[in-house]
């Protein structure tokens, strides 16, 4: 289902996911509960969407104010995997919210994310579906054009992808690098795994650490912002060197510690992906 | 957002966190008269710069009294310190101190919450502190629901303090500076150092905040203490345009959509041997409109020299891209060269409608970069 | 602890709760000056007591004029509801009603937490409706410390209107609602029925409330409210005493250490054909002082013709609790029979002290009562 | 560990326990840590106590508007199992201190309870030790004094018992009859089950409906209240019938619905336990 299925964003992103495959059932917007929006049916409420339509999984696309009380009512709704595209997004709604999601057994991707796609199964979010295609190397990433550069080089490789998740640039993220590492290490349709990582945080230095004890399949990595000034946010929310730490440097050299390939150009990546799987 | 020091005493003084008495100046008269003004004697002047490190650069300085006040004020109004001009100063009563603390409550990426981070090690720099000797730093995640109960502020206030009296007024303390962080959304409120003065008091001796920059819509008091420098407010007009813009000071102007994509390339401009002017990442769409409006921002600084576009066309289409691309051009007219790599749905349609323009068309990435970087 | 109507209706009225206009009158001159102030045309006079069921006792009437407002306000103003004096009515605004619901924030045992109850079928006892037709209550329990997010308002709501704009007037009416049960220590905030009227209003146009006698010490506005009648009187005056009675008519007065043996015992007196004057804990220990207080307060009662003390001696041993007897009843002077059971830690040697006392000593519970019995 | 070792009751009891042979390892309250009351060691805060000690068990004796944040503090502190014995608690603190507690894993009995004993083997409360008799019948209660008067007629009558619980008195309490006649019915050392109920609430119906789908052992029952009047509480807060629900009769017919020997007189209970085990 999708939350803010009548807003501009909401609309356009529900048509798109149906024209690739998704089962999209259905959408809420308050007050606009039983009318329908480009074939798709509104609900007023994401507990009446799940009543009628049996819905497990939501997309939000509702502005970020909203979003608190968004993942909130998805989770008390029943939902179980929650991606939330909005952007800017407050750090202490989102830290919130993901608490009580989290206590009600709910899983989040996001906030300020291109979703995820299984190449010619279903796309659940914002990604263009046409550059994707299927096959067996998954995709991680705190960004979303640069996601799309690198699946766009693996494609014109012949490179297909299992699965690319796009787990946002905010400061504080539902599921990330760790947790989507350990999914892919037990997917049996994921071969390689190439891992998008930039400055800010330490989250590729965690990955690295958990690499090295836990992922024996080949991972690859790029590494953005090597040449970012320090206390400046560049775009993203999280991706800000402060204090000195969270710079690319740090990351390569965890990363390369840890046994993964990473590489200085995104477009470098196929053929070394090639040269190993 | 950051703030001055003295504006973060503020909202503690509201919030009932003991301070050290102190006012800001602008000059050295007005040290003066807040020196009379406040009784002080014993009197500390510190230069209000949005950095760290002031001390070790000589923009802290303490006096014994009205003569040492001034001589500090005068050495340290029209410093510089990493690059920013010392224009204002706080003179403060320079509390006699027994012990120092570190305090801070910081959002924690990792364990996805509000932490408050302790350590007895006051006054010197939490990352030090953190490198040379881990073990003598406590951090507590806080329920976001449940925030700080008393049992937790005096727990925690305990792993600081031994004495009892401390203890319990560290629990207010405590409790206080959470409540501003909530109501601010803060996304650090940072005491350091802490003392403990030779009376027994409890005083946050400095107060470091930062706010989250996604959360200023509903902050609006907060956000009028932001007061940008000539860098920060070219960001923030950008900002005003639906872009995200910092400047580098090279010769090659970028407009990317995306940020991760627009880290990449200056990455590889600099990789290649060039220099990036910025990072510009014009975000999702790339409509004649925004074009414009970045090419302006670009075309402002006088050091650029070429402007790369690169644009990855996904759900926008390269070939609808490529229009909006030449539609702008058309409007600005420009002799700085221009390099554009389109790439992603229908690129050849739209590579192709560049042909026979005055632009620089490139195929992937690292040619564009060659290219630009050969241009300047 | 209860409160009035009118009373419920000044709280959800400082909440923001919207309510009919109304005022509370002691006489009928009173009504009709309201009647007149608050410039009504159909009005509703109502009895205020505490309990149910006034409808049908005749104690809600509706005047559509002057005149037959003053005549409804002199025929429940003196009646008697369920034993209770009506010495007070609210006049207020008779309000068109389009439908009634019923809505309850109240603690709920099983699943130990507030639930929200809410129903279609409002105006009726909710018991009835839960005996009936069960599906047609909702309950919702609600996280203590998250509290009632718009979400859960706007859910809750959408459970009893159809009507979006009713929903996000209903959002409102929740949030404040349980904000007053928060804020007052409520163990039930009742509107029964909640009404939109024919011009598409939302009203609360009852306000029962009942508050936890537990949380009164920090509550010192509603423990103002309380107006006890002379049995509550007595209760109160036994609690500052620290024990916890209830008047219940019969003949033979129980002092008893523990709630539950209290109970039991005026079981065990009722099984064996006797009558409890009252039920009477004087709590853990039993010290001469409260001995004699407990006393005084049974023999205030009239019709106690036999007092039983029921004593189980646990940390106290029973000598150390015939000592206390003894001393007690040295003191006072009194010539009903006093039958003692004694049994616990030491009840030999405690039944031994006994012995030679005018007092009527007993080894078992069904001993004891048996001789209070036959002693009426 | 005793939460407010140093106060009147707190000590007394601690003490006591410490008599009956309980392993009480000290207590807290806060500004005398580093001393020693009675012989126990106090701490300032039960953290500090678990760390010195190990304690997984706490008995609280804190004035009533302070237990909401003394049950949080054992929870936080790693306690496993609380014991309230404050009397007053506002219901609205314990609702919410039994949320956090239980989201930490922390089970509560309690509060206005004497708390439990497993005669001859520990004592966690208030209850007068010498009364009991180790032996194999389970006692669970409502009540305080009521249950001695059981626990002493089972006692005289040889039938001594395996653990005797008082779950308190309170409208909203922690571990209540079903959680207790789950643990008896699958204690070993348990034969048959004494349950004390009284007026007020539908415990001892959900209680009955338990027992008859999920308890094999003997139950036998006293339920206190049947000549209480509607509407006034009978000492316990809990202890009310209202709005014509909660009261003795109900209860009686659901216990022996369910097979439940349901006893007019306390001492008639060990004469019936005899006839059956």
């Amino acid at each position: 289902m999708v939350q803010g299925i009548t807003g501009r964003d909401g609309g356009f992103h529900a048509s798109k996911m149906r024209d690739y495959g998704t089962r999209i059932v259905g959408g809420t917007s308050p007050g606009k509960g039983g009318t329908t929006h480009d074939g798709f049916n509104v609900y007023n409420t994401v507990v009446e969407t799940v009543k009628e339509t049996g819905a497990d999984t939501t997309i939000i696309f509702v502005p970020a104010p909203f979003v608190k009380d968004a993942i909130m009512e998805a989770a008390d709704g029943g939902i179980k995997l929650i991606i939330v595209i909005t952007e800017g997004v407050p750090t202490l709604d989102f830290i919130a919210a993901r608490h009580y999601a989290t206590a009600l057994g709910a899983r989040i991707i996001g906030p300020n994310c291109p979703g995820l796609i299984s190449p010619g199964k279903s796309l659940v979010g914002i990604m263009p579906g046409n550059i994707f295609t299927p096959g067996r190397t998954g995709v991680i990433s705190r960004s979303g054009t640069l996601t799309y550069e690198v699946v766009y080089n693996l494609t014109l490789a012949g490179i297909g992808q299992s699965t690319a998740v796009g787990i946002g640039g905010d400061p504080v993220s539902g599921l990330y690098f760790i947790d989507l590492l350990q999914m892919f290490q037990g997917d049996p349709e994921t071969d390689s795994i190439v891992m998008i990582g930039e400055i800010g945080g330490d989250a590729e230095e965690r990955a690295a650490a958990y690499i090295k004890e836990h992922v024996t399949k080949p991972v690859f990595s790029f590494i953005a912002g090597q040449s970012a000034p320090a206390d400046k946010r560049m775009g993203h929310a999280g991706a800000i060197i402060s204090s000195g730490t969270g710079t690319a440097k740090e990351k390569i050299a965890a990363l390369e510690a840890a046994g993964v390939t990473v590489l200085n150009e995104p477009a470098d990546i196929p053929a070394k992906i090639k040269a190993v799987v | 957002m950051k703030i001055h020091e003295y504006q973060g005493k503020e909202l503690f003084d509201r919030m009932g966190v003991p301070t050290a008495k102190g006012k800001v100046c602008r000059s050295v008269e007005e040290v003066l008269s807040a020196y009379e003004e406040l009784g002080l004697k014993k009197a500390v002047v510190k230069a209000q710069v949005l950095t760290g490190g002031r001390g070790k650069a000589g923009g802290i300085k303490i006096g014994e009294n009205r003569e040492e006040v001034a001589a500090a004020a005068k050495a340290i109004l029209g410093m510089e310190i990493k690059g920013l001009l010392v224009d204002r100063v706080m003179v403060a009563e320079a509390v006699e101190i027994a012990s120092e603390y570190y305090f801070s409550f910081a959002v924690d990426r990792n364990s996805k919450s509000v932490v408050m981070i302790l350590s007895r090690e006051g006054g010197v720099e939490i990352e030090e502190v953190a490198a040379k000797t881990p073990e003598k730093i406590e951090k507590i995640p806080i329920f976001p629901f449940v925030g700080i109960p008393d049992f937790l502020a005096k727990k925690a206030a305990a792993i600081l303090f031994d004495d009892w009296k401390l203890v319990m007024q560290g629990k207010v303390m405590i409790q206080n500076l959470y409540k501003l962080m909530v109501e601010t959304d803060a996304s650090l409120v940072e005491v350091n150092p802490l003392v403990v003065t030779k009376d027994g008091r409890l005083i946050a001796l400095d107060a470091k905040l930062n706010f989250d920059d996604n959360a200023l819509f509903r902050q609006p008091e907060i956000e009028s203490l932001f007061e940008p420098d000539e860098e920060e407010k070219r960001e923030q007009e950008a900002k005003a345009n639906g872009f995200s813009f910092v400047h580098l000071g090279g010769e090659i102007g970028c407009m990317v959509n995306g940020a991760g994509l627009a880290m990449a390339t200056m990455d590889l401009i600099k990789l290649y041997g060039g220099k990036p002017a910025n990072f510009l990442d014009i975000g999702g769409s790339s409509n004649p409109r925004k074009v414009i409006e970045a090419m302006k921002l670009l075309l402002s600084d006088k050091d650029v020299k070429v402007v790369l576009i690169n644009i990855f066309g996904g759900i926008t289409r390269c070939d609808d891209v490529a229009r909006g691309l030449i539609t702008a051009f058309n409007e600005i007219k420009t002799d700085i060269p221009i390099v554009i790599r389109l790439t992603g749905t229908n690129e050849k349609e739209g590579r192709k409608l560049l042909e026979g323009t005055p632009f620089h068309s490139a195929e992937t990435m690292g040619d564009a970069i060659k290219k630009a970087v050969a241009l300047v």
